[in-house]
């Protein structure tokens, strides 16, 4: 029994328990301090070197094995993490589904972490897939409609996972994982896999153009399952794809299929794919009015940077994809904790309905405020680390154009979560609104613990700099030279070294110098809202002067959704063939005679007999 | 001139079961398609019987002084006589089916009765999920 | 549309069953089985007619599922039709042609079953044969004299019974001999009656359970719908 | 003992010969000797199970085959026979109440569903292509009945669903006369094992013709592709435990005659190549419809043709690899289509009238959800190994095509489950009304089927070896045929 | 010479299983069924199978014939005049 068996059965315990006692309010406290006992004994695995499991199954003559490495203590990490924070946060939440479909979910994805080989990682796989829709159908009838979309997408692309891991089984005779890198295949049969399991991981993970269904899913749900979906359960994808790298075809590979020859290679189509992911989505959050679903795009959107830094596979690169999954999931929990706080309170996410909630809900404000930043990858918050990281590694690899874009799609970021922020807690507080309080201490303490945390590694990202090293020492890759404050630039060719400590130095002095200056000049009255007047008049409660309605309308104009459109219309178009095709299989049935099919088939069969 | 007596038996078998089928598939009557059943039906007997047929044999009965004598095969016959009484007996049932649904539907052509099924199939579909029903119809 | 197909592949069909029938052999059959039965079917079972002896020894268990068939269409035939008020059909006396007719050919049509019954083995004819013309000698008198209606209780019972009758016999074989529907008595003289075993008992069993089974279905189709409106 | 496994097909019989004459007297014997006659089966059929290790062929009335009948009882053949009688025992059709004079009528009832379990042992056991037709009518004709009876007078497409069948069906068994005449004709022999040793007379097109209508034949019950189209119309008109019985487990056994034919008159890559194609169409087709299907039973009924389409694809996979896969998918559905009926008895109708039940009837809804996810594959249940294994085999032969639609179809099939689970579990502001609940006894049926799911997953390996033995036996030809024919030497 | 009368029967059962089919006359199309059972029967006797002649003499000709005509009747369908198949179609 080693630490990693105590995990997995502790973890296993959990899901019995909130089966059980998920219905008393201290059934839903131990619920949550086990999710720190499991984070516990995750520290007593050494990220370090690779950890088997003492469970293991003989099935049809295939041995199932689970292992740990570096790799799979950082994802879990961030896994247990996640839900820690996403259990503390729904204590007064009463849905049983919700406590009990988390701990599910961190069951089975420490499965999927920890498989050892591509059966029991499809095992996990279709496990983490399924146990997603328990989170996902908290709330109204939408969010069901929105489950259905994700379990079709899912499937869809699990069954292509499956048809993948068919193909290795019968073109190597092994699933072990070990099975491509020691019997090599042809290069179609590497591009066919790279497709079926790139293509199907990508799924969870929402990559274009498999990324319609991911906004609804996550954000229409109850609160904490939206903030453990948003912060995690889309980069098991991104967990997926980096074994498929490490163990099916690596990046040298993926350069040598050539989808136009010489010149546009499978790893350029990646790349184009992520950059894609980056842009598209951004812009699509810019657009939406609904609070959850604004941050929810964006998570789509941030799913390109992961993707883009482990595609450059370099030392910088891998390092910041990587750093930024832990970074991502810090920001977008506390974002989604904010935003539920505000629905909690006041019972909309509608943007346009919402306004100057600062001066009530001041916590919920600063806990947006900091996770904006990260969000948007300024300093000083860990967002920024991670993106300086895979812009680096982009400018030093030469792709000028790819990094082009993803700064754009940075501006999109700051653009919409301005727009956030403006809408929701700036401007004018709506009179409706005007008795809301702060956020219950169940939600808002979770909340300034992640922003602490999110400060305190944008500041010494040295923390979680160590464990990406584990992680890529565990892929096979050099590890990034960290230290406390920033990394090291390996090759001195483009200078470049980071160290926050630095950064946030000048920051803050800034911010001083700026603070001098305020308190310098003259006083301020404190005056209520409608005590006020503009042009002349003095406003009402019926007059807004705050232009939350259409903001950005004039950008809209120029971003036209039309590459939102053509993705719904490819959508569309597969529906529409798929019902086609039903309604012309109907109409086999419903046929008043029916005999003649008989005779079609003996007579051909007699014809292809004969001749 | 007279073809041999092989292509006539074999034709007269083929013809029935053709005409048989045929009928199955053309006839819009439920009466009728009963017909071409029997017909089919009776085809295929007759090729089973032919299946069996031996030249100059004597039908599978020791008469006489019992002596041997090259004999039909048995078995197809024993099967043929199996293969009669099963076909009266789905005629029988066939027919008392036919007097259900004309009395139903009042109509005997299969086009329409597919309809009407299809018409009757919503309705019941639509009944079967109603609060308050009490039959139990298991 | 659907017409044009469906003559285009019976053409077909009967093309290509012709071209299949023009390889077989007719008239020269294999005989692998029957060849062996010919051999030995006088001293294993007893019966001269080896239509019998297949129908009765070596396939009696296809004669059995044949006449759970019967039985079990006349049972469907009645679960079908009883949703329905129904009653004898009364169209008044048939004529008086009929009516003698019906009296004279009834013990006739009588006699006739149960010989070509009881003679199954040695000559054709047998259960089946029989039973359809016991049958037809029960339901004359239905075409006689409509308002009298067949005892079902006394079919019912006989079509039980004979139905079981046929199966104990095979089971006391099972039971003594150890198979089932094993002959079990001496296979007597080739070619008297009262020899070949039990295969006559058998038939004797299939002739009334035949004549019964038929006779309530052609009963249940002689029957008049009452209109209630 | 071995020689009584014959009782499970006689005793059936003679009680359903008597049962009419015996209701006349008492009901109360009539309604309970089925069932102690159903137990008493089961007895000697696990017995004989336990018992006998080694396969065995039972000559019926001491008749050397081939002339006589032969009954070749071995571990799949036995295994069906048990779940059939199984089955019947818990979809046993319940009392209908009301009328005395239904007393008559239900005997009836009782007396065909025993005749259908008798047919389906014999089809089970029966190693003689002709006895296998006789037995496959009796089965047509004891479905037919027990399609057209219904306590609900208004229910009247059960008439004109049970004539469109017997229409099929009886064109069906039509063909298969004539691909068995055919059979004679090249062979002059019906036995399985005697046909098995003449095999060289059949490679020819006539055999591959023969072969194909006996498929098409024996087809429709199995719910083959083109001769189908009766599925829907009797599912939604019969009873929903009888369409369960017939989905479930008898679709099965026709299946099995199929493989019968398939391996000891026809083994060739061709008639493979027919069962693939026709498996394809049949999963495309059914699941294609299912999709578009409102109404709970058409869906589920959709469902079975394409899951049958599996099953026939996966014993298109030549060798070992095929028939274990065959046999998994074919036990996996037996079970997951019943309790799928079993739901529809109560919930048959309009898919969107069931909104909000599951809030209602929760253990139910459960049943389906866990049941949708094992037919859809979810590992680790029982339906994602028997999916694995025929994608195994399928990737064996390199048919990539047709892993390509199971798969896809898979996806399709998720779909249109789960919207069913979607109305259930609905959250529209429209007031929820109790539909009658299930009866306790269905509950606990289904409930059943899930424990056996369940204790599947744990059993795996002993599965697995219980499938390896039985392929081993199926494949195992020679054996076979020195079995059958051990006696006959001298006599041919 | 045989031949001669084996193919007399055949013609005349191929007719009348066809006139089954064309037959507007229900009770016609009935007894044309019945005609191909007699021929059939004699060609069985031809084929040397007395047994099977037999059976479907009685079984075909008389029985199925009865069987048929009493649904004809039961059907309201027992008219000399003329119906056509497509009749009913409103």
């Amino acid at each position: 029994m080693n630490a990693l068996d105590l995990l997995l059965l502790t973890s296993l315990g959990t899901v019995l328990f909130s089966v059980v006692f998920s219905a008393s309010l201290t059934g839903r406290m131990l619920l949550t301090m086990l999710y720190a006992v499991q984070t516990v004994i995750l520290f007593q695995i050494d990220a370090g070197t690779e950890m088997v499991s003492s469970f293991g199954f003989e099935i049809f003559n295939h041995a199932l094995g689970l292992s740990f490495n570096g790799l799979s203590w950082f994802f879990a990490l961030i896994t247990l993490g996640s839900a820690f924070f996403a259990a503390w946060y729904g204590l007064n939440q009463q849905q049983k589904l919700l406590h009990v479909g988390l701990s599910a979910n961190v069951f089975s994805m420490l499965v999927l972490l920890s498989a050892g080989d591509f059966l029991s990682l499809f095992i996990a796989w279709e496990l983490v897939s399924w146990s997603g829709v328990l989170l996902m159908v908290l709330g109204k009838q939408e969010s069901l409609v929105a489950t259905l979309k994700y379990i079709t997408y899912a499937i869809a692309g699990g069954m292509a996972v499956f048809a993948g891991i068919i193909l290795i089984y019968s073109w190597t005779g092994s699933l072990a994982f070990n099975a491509v890198t020691e019997n090599p295949l042809s290069l179609s049969q590497y591009g066919t896999l790279a497709i079926l399991l790139i293509g199907g991981f990508s799924v969870k993970m929402a990559l274009l153009p498999f990324h319609l269904w991911q906004a609804e899913a996550y954000a229409l749900t109850s609160g904490p399952a939206s903030v453990f979906l948003g912060a995690i359960s889309a980069r098991m994808g991104l967990f997926a794809i980096v074994i498929t790298m490490m163990h099916v075809v690596d990046l040298k590979t993926l350069d040598s299929i050539f989808l136009i020859p010489e010149l546009f290679t499978f790893r350029d189509f990646l790349i184009w794919v992520a950059a894609l992911s980056i842009i598209l989505p951004t812009y699509t959050a810019l657009r939406q009015n609904d609070a959850r679903l604004l941050l929810a795009w964006h998570g789509i959107g941030q799913g390109g940077y992961m993707m883009l830094g482990l595609l450059m596979y370099d030392q910088m690169g891998s390092a910041g994809g990587l750093l930024h999954v832990f970074n991502y999931a810090s920001c977008q929990a506390i974002l989604f904790m904010s935003v539920f706080s505000i629905l909690h309170r006041t019972g909309t996410t509608n943007l346009n309905q919402l306004g100057g909630l600062v001066a009530r809900m001041p916590l919920s404000f600063l806990a947006m405020l900091v996770g904006i930043i990260g969000l948007a990858g300024l300093p000083p918050m860990n967002g920024f680390v991670s993106k300086w990281l895979v812009y680096r590694s982009l400018l030093s690899d030469g792709m000028a154009i790819v990094f082009l874009a993803s700064v754009i799609g940075t501006l999109g970021t700051i653009l919409s979560v301005y727009k956030l922020m403006h809408n929701s807690f700036l401007g004018q507080l709506r009179v409706e609104h005007e008795h809301v309080k702060e956020a219950p201490w169940s939600m808002t303490v979770p909340m300034m613990l992640l922003a602490i945390i999110i400060f305190i590694t944008g500041v010494m990202p040295g923390i979680s700099l160590e464990l990406v090293a584990n992680a890529q020492s565990a892929i096979g890759l050099t590890p990034v030279d960290y230290h406390l404050g920033g990394v090291v630039s390996a090759n001195s060719a483009i200078s470049g070294d980071l160290d926050m400590i630095w950064v946030v130095l000048v920051l803050f002095s800034g911010f001083g110098i700026a603070a001098i200056l305020f308190l310098s000049a003259g006083k301020s009255r404190r005056v209520h809202q409608l005590d006020n007047y503009a042009g002349g008049h003095f406003l009402n409660a019926n007059n807004q002067y705050q232009y939350s309605d259409n903001f950005y309308a004039g950008l809209m104009h120029i971003i036209k959704p039309w590459y939102r459109y053509s993705f719904k219309w490819f959508e569309g178009a597969v529906v529409s063939f798929v019902n086609l095709a039903a309604v012309f299989s109907r109409s086999f049935f419903n046929q008043a005679h029916m005999l003649i099919w008989m005779l079609v088939v003996v007579t051909t069969v007699m014809a292809v007999a004969i001749i | 001139m007279i073809p041999d007596i092989s292509s006539i038996l074999f034709s007269g078998a083929i013809g029935l079961l053709v005409i048989g089928v045929g009928g199955l598939l053309l006839s819009n009557n439920a009466y009728r398609v009963l017909l071409a059943l029997v017909i089919a039906e009776a085809g295929a007997n007759l090729m089973l019987v032919i299946a069996g047929y031996r030249w100059d044999a004597i039908a599978p009965i020791l008469t006489g002084d019992f002596t041997p004598q090259p004999m039909v095969d048995p078995v197809p016959q024993a099967m043929v006589l199996t293969a009669i009484v099963i076909g009266v007996g789905v005629q029988a049932l066939a027919l008392t089916l036919i007097i259900r649904v004309k009395k139903a539907y009042g109509t005997l052509n299969m086009v329409e009765i597919k309809k009407r099924m299809e018409m009757d199939f919503d309705r019941l579909s639509q009944e079967a999920n109603q609060p308050g029903k009490l039959e139990d119809n298991s | 549309m659907y017409q044009f197909a469906s003559f285009v592949f019976l053409l077909g069909f009967l093309f290509l069953i012709s071209v299949i029938t023009g390889f077989l052999p007719l008239g020269e059959p294999p005989m692998l089985v029957g060849q062996v039965i010919q051999n030995n079917a006088a001293s294993e079972t007893g019966a001269s007619n080896f239509v019998t002896s297949v129908v009765l020894g070596y396939r009696g268990i296809d004669t059995l599922g044949e006449l759970s068939i019967l039985f079990a269409a006349a049972t469907a035939g009645s679960l079908v039709l009883s949703g329905l008020k129904q009653k004898s059909i009364e169209s008044g006396d048939a004529g008086f042609l009929v009516k003698s007719a019906s009296e004279l050919f009834f013990p006739l049509l009588i006699v006739v079953g149960l010989y070509i019954v009881l003679h199954g083995h040695l000559t054709p004819g047998g259960g089946f044969q029989g039973g359809v013309i016991l049958a037809a000698a029960f339901f004359l008198p239905l075409l006689a004299k409509p308002s009298k209606s067949i005892n079902s209780l006394a079919l019912g019972l006989i079509e039980g019974l004979s139905g079981a009758a046929f199966i104990i016999i095979g089971l006391i074989a099972l039971f003594n001999e150890g198979a089932f529907l094993k002959p079990f008595f001496e296979n007597g003289e080739l070619g008297s009656l009262i020899s070949s075993g039990t295969l006559p008992l058998l038939y004797i069993a299939v002739g009334l359970k035949v004549g019964a089974e038929l006779a309530s279905l052609l009963n249940l189709l002689n029957q008049e719908e009452v209109n209630d409106s | 003992m071995k020689h009584y496994i014959i009782l499970t097909v006689i005793l059936p019989l003679l009680v359903a010969f008597l049962l009419p004459t015996i209701g006349r007297f008492s009901y109360f014997l009539a309604r309970a000797l089925p069932p102690i006659i159903l137990i008493f089966s089961i007895v000697i059929t696990a017995c004989v199970y336990n018992n006998e290790t080694a396969p065995f062929a039972l000559h019926i009335g001491d008749f050397v085959a081939p002339q006589g009948i032969v009954f070749h009882v071995d571990s799949i053949s036995l295994l069906m026979a048990l779940s059939v009688q199984v089955f019947a025992l818990f979809l046993w059709p319940r009392r209908s109440f009301k009328l005395q004079s239904e007393q008559i009528v239900s005997n009836k009832r009782y007396s065909l569903m025993l005749l259908l379990v008798a047919s389906a042992n014999g089809l089970a056991f029966s190693g003689d292509l002709f006895n296998l037709y006789v037995f496959y009518e009796l089965l047509a004709v004891a479905t037919f009945g027990l399609i057209s009876f219904d306590t609900n007078e208004a229910n009247q497409a059960r008439f004109a669903a049970a004539f469109r069948y017997l229409v099929i069906s009886a064109t069906g068994s039509v063909m298969a006369l004539l691909g068995i005449a055919l059979v004679y004709f090249l062979t002059g022999t019906l036995n399985f094992a005697h046909l098995a040793t003449q095999q060289a007379n059949l490679f020819n097109p006539i055999g591959l013709s023969a072969f194909a209508l006996l498929l098409v034949g024996f087809g429709v019950k199995a719910e083959l592709f083109p001769v189908n189209s009766w599925v829907p119309e009797v599912y939604s008109a019969a009873s929903k435990k009888l369409s369960g019985y017939l989905a479930g487990v008898i679709s099965k056994l026709a299946v099995l005659v199929i493989i019968k034919a398939l391996l000891f008159i026809f083994p060739h890559s061709e008639a493979a190549y027919l069962m693939l194609g026709l498996g394809l169409a049949g999963l495309l087709i059914g699941e294609l419809s299912a999709m578009r299907s409102n109404d709970f039973t058409r869906m589920i009924s959709w469902s079975s043709v394409a899951q049958l389409g599996l099953v026939f694809i996966a014993f298109s996979i030549p060798g070992q690899a095929g028939i274990i896969a065959g046999l998994a998918v074919l036990f996996h559905h037996m079970f997951v289509k019943t309790a799928l009926f079993l739901i529809a008895e109560k919930w048959g109708g309009r898919i969107s009238d069931l909104h909000g039940q599951g809030y209602l009837n929760l253990i139910m809804s459960g049943i389906f959800i866990f049941v949708a996810l094992s037919l859809i594959g979810l590992p680790p249940l029982p339906g994602f190994w028997s999916k694995f294994l025929l994608l195994n085999g399928l990737a064996g032969q390199e048919y990539y095509f047709a892993i390509a639609i199971i798969l896809i179809t898979t996806v399709i099939e998720v779909n249109y489950l789960f919207r069913v689970a979607n109305h259930l579990f609905s959250r529209e502001d429209k007031p929820v009304l109790p539909i009658n609940n299930h009866h306790w006894f269905d509950t606990l049926t289904a409930s059943l089927i899930v424990v056996a799911l369940i204790v599947a997953v744990w059993e795996l390996p002993t599965i697995n070896d219980q499938l390896i033995i039985m392929s081993d036996q199926l494949l195992d030809i020679e054996s076979y045929v020195n079995r059958v024919l051990i006696s006959t030497e001298n006599g041919l | 010479m045989i031949e001669a009368f084996v193919l007399i029967l055949v013609i005349i059962m191929l007719a009348a299983a066809l006139s089954a089919l064309l037959l507007d006359n229900l009770i016609a199309a009935t007894a044309s069924a019945s005609a191909v059972s007699i021929a059939l029967a004699t060609i069985f006797i031809i084929l040397r199978a007395p047994d099977v002649a037999m059976t479907e003499a009685v079984v075909g000709t008389g029985l199925s014939s009865l069987i048929l005509v009493l649904g004809l009747k039961r059907l309201k369908l027992w008219q000399l005049d003329t119906q056509s198949d497509n009749e009913e179609v409103k």
